[in-house]
């Protein structure tokens, strides 16, 4: 690359080591590297690796740990902050909602010991519920961002981060996205510097945010929106690329490269942050161009704020609002903004793609906790997790699906509203429960509302790749740790009907969960068995379709199982079903609803898949 | 691509019920009714000629159900309908006799004229409707009553141990026995298929459900869920060691549970008297099966 | 028949039903062995499988019953034969059969009791049984022979009734007679009559299993034959299927009455000895019967003027030709191996103060001493 | 065919990057396969960006990994229409990003596996077609000059482990890429599971011979994608008097189109929904239903 890393001083020369590694990757290395001795997280797509890599370096440098959810995470970071020690945090970008309560004071409180959060958005929303841009919160909070743009750049900065946050006294953002996040490019990575502990900082009127505090803390904020913006003048982290000066671009993270791709020649303003701006190097560079355009992903953090310092600027007039950016999104910008000619259209080899969305895996238990609530004629209040693709087809089992423990507050309110003739179902996953679904859970005990919620614990967090939490007895680490017992806590809540289920087993399902629904007041069931996949994949013997058997009605198909696809044989018409052996894990749930009995273990040996 | 497991010519259930007496009298999501359809269709697919087909039943609701089979049908007396049946099969060896029974009927009152009747081997299908209960009566105990549940004759819920039906009539002798749930209607159907071609005493117990009476006092849930939990309650080693646990322990297995090749009662009544059955050896070939 | 060619054989009363049995067609026997009844079931297994028959042993009496119930819709003609508790059993399918108006003969040959009683000694206790031992409202045929020859008619004839009027016809007679071995001359095949029932004709989906066919008796409809019926134990009506339209219930069950009144020429057979003129009638059946010829003998020696009034179908009781052949001012005695079962029908015909009753059920058998004191006693006090 | 089967190697001197795009579904090793080739690329002392999207791939999801390597990268994304090769562990997959493959010297090289969604099997009615792509191998090799069609899934279950179909691939790409054989053999090695080692060691020469020996194309072993050509309607003919509302046909209906109606009685509230897969027929304890194929 043409830049020098910021922070060279950190490489002693004969110590230089190149490794591919993901964004995820490198922030936690950049971390580490800080000396950051607390790091707490919930995982989330796509930030989730950033603390399964900080859990590979050794426990004694840095506590990492699952947090129930966003806000307990960046609590925990801010507690280490308080006691002297360098502290991340870790989320994806629909965390910061939750974790803003905590931040949004924080940010007036600031950072006694370093404290970072790392934040990554999904722009064309690979795995999510939307594509909210945290540069907004920034700004909101005055939290000063950084926004690397390669792999190299996210160790970098993260480490950086921590300076500046010392430095200005104030919790900084390391926003990633998507794509860098999980691309694998080679870093040269550093050491470790340990930080001695600063202690607690007795200073109740900078600690403790009541209002009298609150409001000498305000304009201190707003002064150091300014020194930041200045110090991000100052150092050579905006880089400056002079080319052609018809047209300036200003752009910033992973966009930089589809610019580069598209147009090399150009000059170039490659900033390292949103927020706050680096206003004097912005002020420069555009006056050493005729035309300035910002290229920059989702909102138009950067346009907007050239737009208050008076400077004519262009953006999301050629740019789009939505979706991730690619070379041809911008190349497609450029063109429309006339600064590129239109390239004749290449003969590109067009097929129209086949329709795969993700599924629910081979044997995943939700799949029959769906299954039995299709039959029930319910009103399914969804949340966010695997089980979200029960909504699609076939299964089409969940009305709604808002954010993390949504569900439950959903099914209070649809209760409370009084017109739903059809049974209120919540379904949440153990994770999602364990992060935001016990306070609805007490509100509608407390509220006395006639609502089900079924518990889909699958002793893992799924989605995410199959972390551990706190109810399912294991560490970040896979320590053995204290576990929450759902029924307990459950019950705990003043719930009076409590059932827990076996998965697998349908008809036990459907059954509770009917009687469930009958009973008057809060009733929770526990649709229990492990995730099939993680934390170790589960396979068991294959199950078979015995063709003659089979008069394809489709029962199975219901399931949506990968294992089950069409045979080319036919029955009346339709086609009969076969199950691919090595994908089907065995869990016998295609059996259970096959009315014709034609789906069997498969006989050791007689395996013709 | 082929097409493959229909029967050539279309069964129409009409065909071998008397629509006059419907609709007919079991109770709402009574499993019998789907029972009754998986044995038409086999007599259909065997191409049994109604005219040559009787049924006989006992008391109780499976009795009950011979009455709309549009066939030589005899409702007999509680737990004797093995005992008319061998009596007309000796008579009319030319004929397909079926008998409908409960579990009451046969196991109970009738426990004696099964045994036997397993015992003797005669060419005769026995179907055995088991919902648990005497439902005709009001929802008593009956020897297949499940541990634990209430009937209007054990308040405190069942003590006795149960009867596995099939095991018995293995036991006593019987040359094919066979379970199926009603949920499977089509191999229930190819069940009785196989215990109507079955040269001896075939042995066939449906588990059936009685939702209006037994379900309810059990809370069993309605009908499709019955039918549901039956489809759970089934063969354990179909649903393996369901990665590594198995969901629901039961024994309850379904199929041909066993199949002898012993001589069948008649035939060798007359071989033994040295003399050969009219027409053939195999009185099958005295009926219209094809 | 070659077996008919036989004029002349001494033989046993159990053997005597099993051998007119099967002159009379019958080609299906199903029994359960008992004392004093089993050389029946004996005999007629040697003998059925030679005729094309089948001879089976069920597991009780109830399912033998059940199966010659069975055999009979299947068409064919059928016998069973027991004893004491063994009848006890049957009841259930006598029941049946009379509801369901299946033909079917029933040998009983009585012993002590009641319950399993002395199974080697003789009685008349299954008298009333006979007639009233299933339960509801029913009509049953019940014959009464008094020899081994007569036990083979009656057998015969038991079928002839059965067949016709679709009824349970029981043969009833005692351990006695039943092991009783005498000569008995065997007519040849063509010298009886040998009824079949009425089969099932006309069209088919007009066909009703329970319509009065004209004399009472319905049509039976053959397995097979295209007519495909539906035969139940409950209150049926006409077309076979159950009801409890009172309206019907009242009609079918007073047809099952009026088909035996109807045809009761048919039924009736009796011996009548010098009863118009008798000081006194001894009324007897069976083996008592023959002790009361003994006893008559010596009374008219005596002077006495005493005849017989012998029913040979018990029932129903034929009333009429007793009023009619016996003098409305004689004297009647009934001698009888049980406490008084049929005295008490003699008394309700002619009254009580003609009646006596000589019971005797200690196992042994009525003498004709026993017979000619009473006469002569009964006699000195008129 | 005519056409030369061998692959001329790409030219890796050029200053633009080499773009190599590798796609399938989920849990075909698409990742493994690709930091196989990134840490070759790397060893060899190029840059080297590779991007992927997880997260839904776990769930039979497509899964797609840019690799770009050369003197220097911009992009972790390649532009449409600019990769030198596109390798495919699955045939519909392959055919998705074909835009992607550059039109005039692009190498396609792809599995003629098929893994058929469940998607593709929704379509419940009588002659129904599977939602599959239709595209014949046949067909794609007329579309792309360098195309190359194996089933290499046959090849590794012949060795012993279908999985190792994405290393015979691997060794098909091979003969595109100026690197030795033994450091492709080393990379695998570190990439693949220790036990497999020998298997995917024999699968990568099975692949580079392969395309060695000059084969282009294999036909598909067995074919999904045949459609019924008639397609016939049911009716559902329903016997109210008959019917008592027990719930049976409507909780078994694979369609969900039956309802009881407020007199318990069971109704089609879907009719396009019907299948006439008859279930409701066989499982109706009172014979009320009866379904007719038109």
């Amino acid at each position: 690359m043409g830049r020098e890393p910021a922070g060279e001083e950190y490489y002693p020369d004969d110590e230089v080591e190149v490794l591919p590694l993901m964004g995820n990757e490198a922030i936690a290395r950049g971390a580490w590297e800080a000396g950051v001795k607390v790091a707490s997280a919930y995982p989330g797509t796509p930030s989730t690796e950033i603390l399964e890599s900080m859990a590979n370096f050794p426990a004694k440098e840095v506590e990492a740990q699952w947090a129930t959810n966003e806000k307990v995470a960046v609590d925990v970071a801010i507690g280490a902050s308080f006691a002297g020690v360098r502290a991340f945090a870790a989320m994806k970008h629909v965390g910061v909602n939750v974790a803003s309560d905590a931040l949004m004071s924080q940010t007036y409180i600031g950072a006694h010991a370093g404290l970072v959060i790392a934040v990554c958005d999904d722009p064309g929303i690979h795995s999510s519920q939307n594509e909210q841009d945290t540069r907004l919160f920034c700004r909101l909070g005055n939290i000063p961002l950084l926004e690397p743009a390669d792999a190299q750049e996210a160790l970098d900065y993260t480490r950086l981060a921590f300076e500046i946050s010392e430095t200005f006294d104030t919790p900084v953002i390391v926003r990633s996205s998507t794509r860098l996040s999980h691309t694998r490019s080679p870093v040269r990575v550093g050491n470790r510097t340990e930080i001695d502990c600063r202690g607690f900082n007795e200073n109740p009127q900078k600690n403790v945010m009541i209002p009298s505090h609150a409001r000498l803390s305000h304009p201190k904020l707003i002064e150091r929106e300014s020194r930041v913006g200045e110090y991000f003048d100052q150092i050579d982290l905006n880089h400056w690329e002079r080319g052609d000066q018809k047209v300036g671009i200003i752009t910033v993270g992973t966009v930089y490269s589809y610019v580069k791709e598209v147009l090399p020649t150009a000059s170039i303003l490659k900033l390292a942050s949103s927020y706050p701006l680096a206003r004097e190097t912005i002020s420069d560079f555009c006056n050493s161009v005729d035309r300035v355009l910002v290229v920059e992903e989702l909102e138009p953090v950067i346009e907007e704020g050239l737009k208050v310092m008076g400077i004519a600027t262009e953006g999301k007039a050629f740019f789009p609002r939505v979706g991730e950016f690619s070379p041809e999104v911008v190349r497609q910008g450029l063109e429309s903004a006339g600064v590129i000619e239109s390239l004749a259209p290449k003969p590109l080899l067009e097929v129209e793609p086949l329709a795969r969305p993700p599924v629910l895996c081979a044997g995943c238990p939700h799949t029959s906790s769906y299954m039995a609530l299709r039959g029930l004629n319910a009103r399914v209040l969804g949340d966010i997790g695997c089980y979200t693709l029960a909504a699609i087809e076939p299964l089409e089992a969940i009305d709604t699906c808002v954010a993390m423990g949504s569900s439950i507050g959903n099914a209070v309110g649809m209760a409370k509203a009084g017109t739903e003739t059809r049974p209120l179902v919540a379904t949440i996953g153990d994770s999602t429960f364990l992060h935001a679904g016990l306070p609805p859970l007490i509100d509608a005990v407390y509220n006395e509302v006639d609502i089900t919620v079924l518990i889909l614990d699958n002793s893992t967090t799924a989605m995410t790749g199959g972390q551990d939490h706190a109810a399912t007895g294991k560490t970040l680490r896979g320590e053995q740790t204290n576990r929450v017992k759902f029924d307990e806590l459950v019950r705990a809540t003043g719930v009076k009907w409590v059932k827990t289920v076996d998965s697998y087993d349908l008809a036990t399902l459907y059954q509770t969960i009917r009687e469930a629904v009958e009973f008057k007041g809060v009733a929770v069931v526990i649709s229990d068995r492990p995730c099939v996949l993680d934390p170790v994949k589960i396979k068991g013997q294959p199950f078979e379709i015995k063709a003659e058997l089979c008069v394809a009605c489709q029962s199975c198909m219901n399931l949506s199982c990968p294992a089950l696809v069409w045979t080319d044989e036919i029955f009346d018409g339709h086609r009969k079903v076969k199950i691919d052996a090595p994908t089907c894990m065995g869990c016998s749930l295609c059996a259970q609803v096959c009315p014709t009995d034609a789906i069997r273990l498969q006989q050791r040996g007689s395996g013709n898949q | 691509m082929v097409e493959t497991g229909k029967t050539t010519q279309e069964f129409e259930i009409r065909d071998y019920l008397r629509t006059e007496l419907m609709p007919h009298f079991m109770c709402p999501g009574c499993g019998h009714g789907i029972a009754l359809r998986a044995l038409l269709w086999a007599i259909h697919d065997l191409g049994i000629a109604k005219d040559n087909l009787a049924v006989v039943s006992g008391i109780g609701c499976s009795g009950r159900t011979a009455a709309y089979i549009d066939a030589n049908t005899i409702h007999t007396t509680h737990g004797r309908p093995l005992s008319f049946a061998t009596g007309l099969k000796l008579a009319r060896p030319d004929l397909h006799v079926v008998v409908i029974t409960g579990d009451g009927d046969s196991l109970a009152i009738g426990g004696n004229h099964l045994i036997h009747a397993c015992r003797r081997n005669l060419d005769i299908t026995c179907v055995l409707l088991n919902n648990e209960v005497y439902g005709m009566t009001g929802g008593q105990v009956s020897p297949t009553t499940s541990a634990g549940r209430y009937t209007t004759t054990t308040p405190a819920g069942n003590h006795e141990p149960v009867f596995d039906a099939c095991e018995l009539a293995t036991a006593a002798g019987a040359s094919f026995v066979g379970r199926e749930i009603t949920m499977h209607v089509t191999a229930l159907r190819d069940l009785f298929v196989q215990g109507l071609k079955h040269s001896g005493f075939s042995f066939i117990e449906v588990i059936s459900d009685c939702t209006e009476i037994y379900g309810r006092k059990n809370e069993l849930g309605n009908s499709p869920e019955m039918v549901m939990s039956h489809k759970a309650d089934i063969r354990p080693e179909s649903y393996g060691n369901v990665v590594d646990e198995p969901f629901r322990p039961t024994d309850l297995n379904v199929g041909v549970l066993s199949q002898t090749d012993r001589p069948e009662y008649y035939t060798a009544y007359r071989q033994h008297f040295g003399k050969q059955v009219e027409g053939n050896d195999d009185p099958k070939k005295g009926g219209a099966v094809t | 028949m070659k077996k008919t060619q036989v004029k002349l054989q001494a033989i046993q009363g159990n053997h005597s039903s099993a051998l007119a049995a099967i002159d009379a067609g019958c080609r299906f026997y199903a029994g359960y062995p008992i004392t004093p009844s089993s050389e029946v079931a004996e005999k007629m297994s040697s003998l059925l499988p030679d005729v094309d028959g089948v001879f089976i042993q069920m597991e009780d009496e109830i399912a033998s019953m059940g199966a010659i119930l069975g055999a009979s819709l299947g068409g064919k003609k059928v016998m069973t034969a027991t004893s004491g508790p063994g009848f006890s059993l049957k009841q259930e399918h006598i029941g049946f059969a009379a509801g369901a108006e299946i033909p079917c003969v029933i040998i009983n040959v009585m012993r002590g009791g009641p319950s399993t009683g002395m199974p080697t000694r003789p009685s008349q206790g299954d008298v009333m049984q006979a007639r009233w031992g299933t339960h509801g409202d029913h009509p049953v045929i019940v014959l009464a022979p008094d020899s081994v020859a007569e036990i083979y008619q009656q057998t015969l004839r038991a079928f002839n009734l059965a067949e016709q009027l679709r009824v349970p016809v029981v043969v009833l007679f005692d351990e006695v007679l039943g092991h009783l071995v005498e000569s008995i001359t065997i007519p040849e095949a063509d010298t009886f009559e040998r009824v079949e029932r009425k089969w099932a004709s006309g069209p088919e989906a007009e066909f009703q299993p329970y319509r009065d066919s004209g004399n009472g008796v319905p049509e039976m409809a053959m397995p097979g034959s295209g007519y495909r019926v539906h035969t139940t134990g409950l209150t049926h009506a006409e077309h076979g299927f159950p009801t409890q339209d009172p309206e019907i219930v009242e009609r079918v069950t007073e047809r099952l009455f009026n088909k035996i009144s109807a045809n009761y020429s048919l039924v009736e057979s009796y011996e009548a000895e010098q009863c118009e003129k008798a000081d006194v009638v001894i009324v007897a059946y069976g083996i008592t019967a023959r002790a009361t010829r003994r006893a008559l003998r010596k009374a008219r020696e005596k002077g006495i003027g005493a005849g017989l009034f012998r029913p040979v179908t018990l029932w129903p009781f034929p009333q009429e030709r007793f009023i009619e052949e016996v003098n409305p001012d004689a004297q009647i005695l009934v001698p009888e191996m049980n406490r008084g079962q049929l005295s008490t029908e003699i008394e309700r015909i002619a009254g009580r103060e003609r009646v006596t009753s000589l019971p005797r059920f200690d196992g042994e058998p009525i003498s004709p001493q026993q017979i000619l004191e009473k006469i002569v006693e009964i006699t000195a006090h008129g | 065919m005519t056409r030369q089967g061998v692959i001329a190697p790409v030219e890796m001197a050029n200053t633009a990057p080499t773009n190599v795009l590798v796609v399938g579904v989920g849990g075909q090793g698409v990742i493994m396969i690709s930091k196989a080739v990134a840490r070759l690329c790397q060893e060899n002392g190029l840059e080297v960006k590779q991007s992927e999207v997880h997260g839904m791939a776990k769930r039979g999801g497509s899964v797609f990994s840019h690799i770009r390597f050369g003197q220097e990268v911009k992009s972790p994304l390649i532009p449409q229409g600019e990769a030198d090769i596109l390798l495919a562990m699955e045939w519909a997959e392959g055919l998705r990003w074909l835009p992607y493959l550059n039109p005039e010297r692009g190498i396609f090289i792809a599995d003629t596996q098929r893994i058929v969604p469940p998607f593709s099997c929704r379509d419940r009615n009588r002659g129904a077609e599977s939602g599959y792509i239709n595209t014949s191998v046949q067909e794609l090799v007329e579309k792309v000059p360098n195309a190359f069609a194996m089933d290499a899934t046959s090849v590794a279950t012949e060795l012993g482990n279908a999985r190792a179909a994405n290393t015979v691939l691997l060794g098909a790409l091979s003969t595109a890429l100026e690197f030795s054989q033994e450091e492709w053999h080393r990379v695998i090695a570190e990439a693949v599971p220790p036990k497999t080692v020998g298997v995917n060691k024999e699968a990568f020469v099975k692949g580079r011979h392969w395309v060695e020996s000059g084969e282009t194309a294999t036909d598909f072993s067995s074919d999904n994608v045949i459609s019924l050509k008639e397609p016939r309607e049911s009716r559902l003919e329903i016997t109210q008097a008959w019917c008592k509302g027990c719930d049976i046909c409507v909780k078994m209906c694979p369609e969900r189109c039956l309802q009881l109606d407020q007199h318990q009685i069971v109704q089609l509230i879907d009719e396009k929904r019907c299948t006439g897969c008859r279930l409701c027929e066989w499982l109706c304890p009172d014979f009320a239903i009866s379904v007719e194929a038109k």
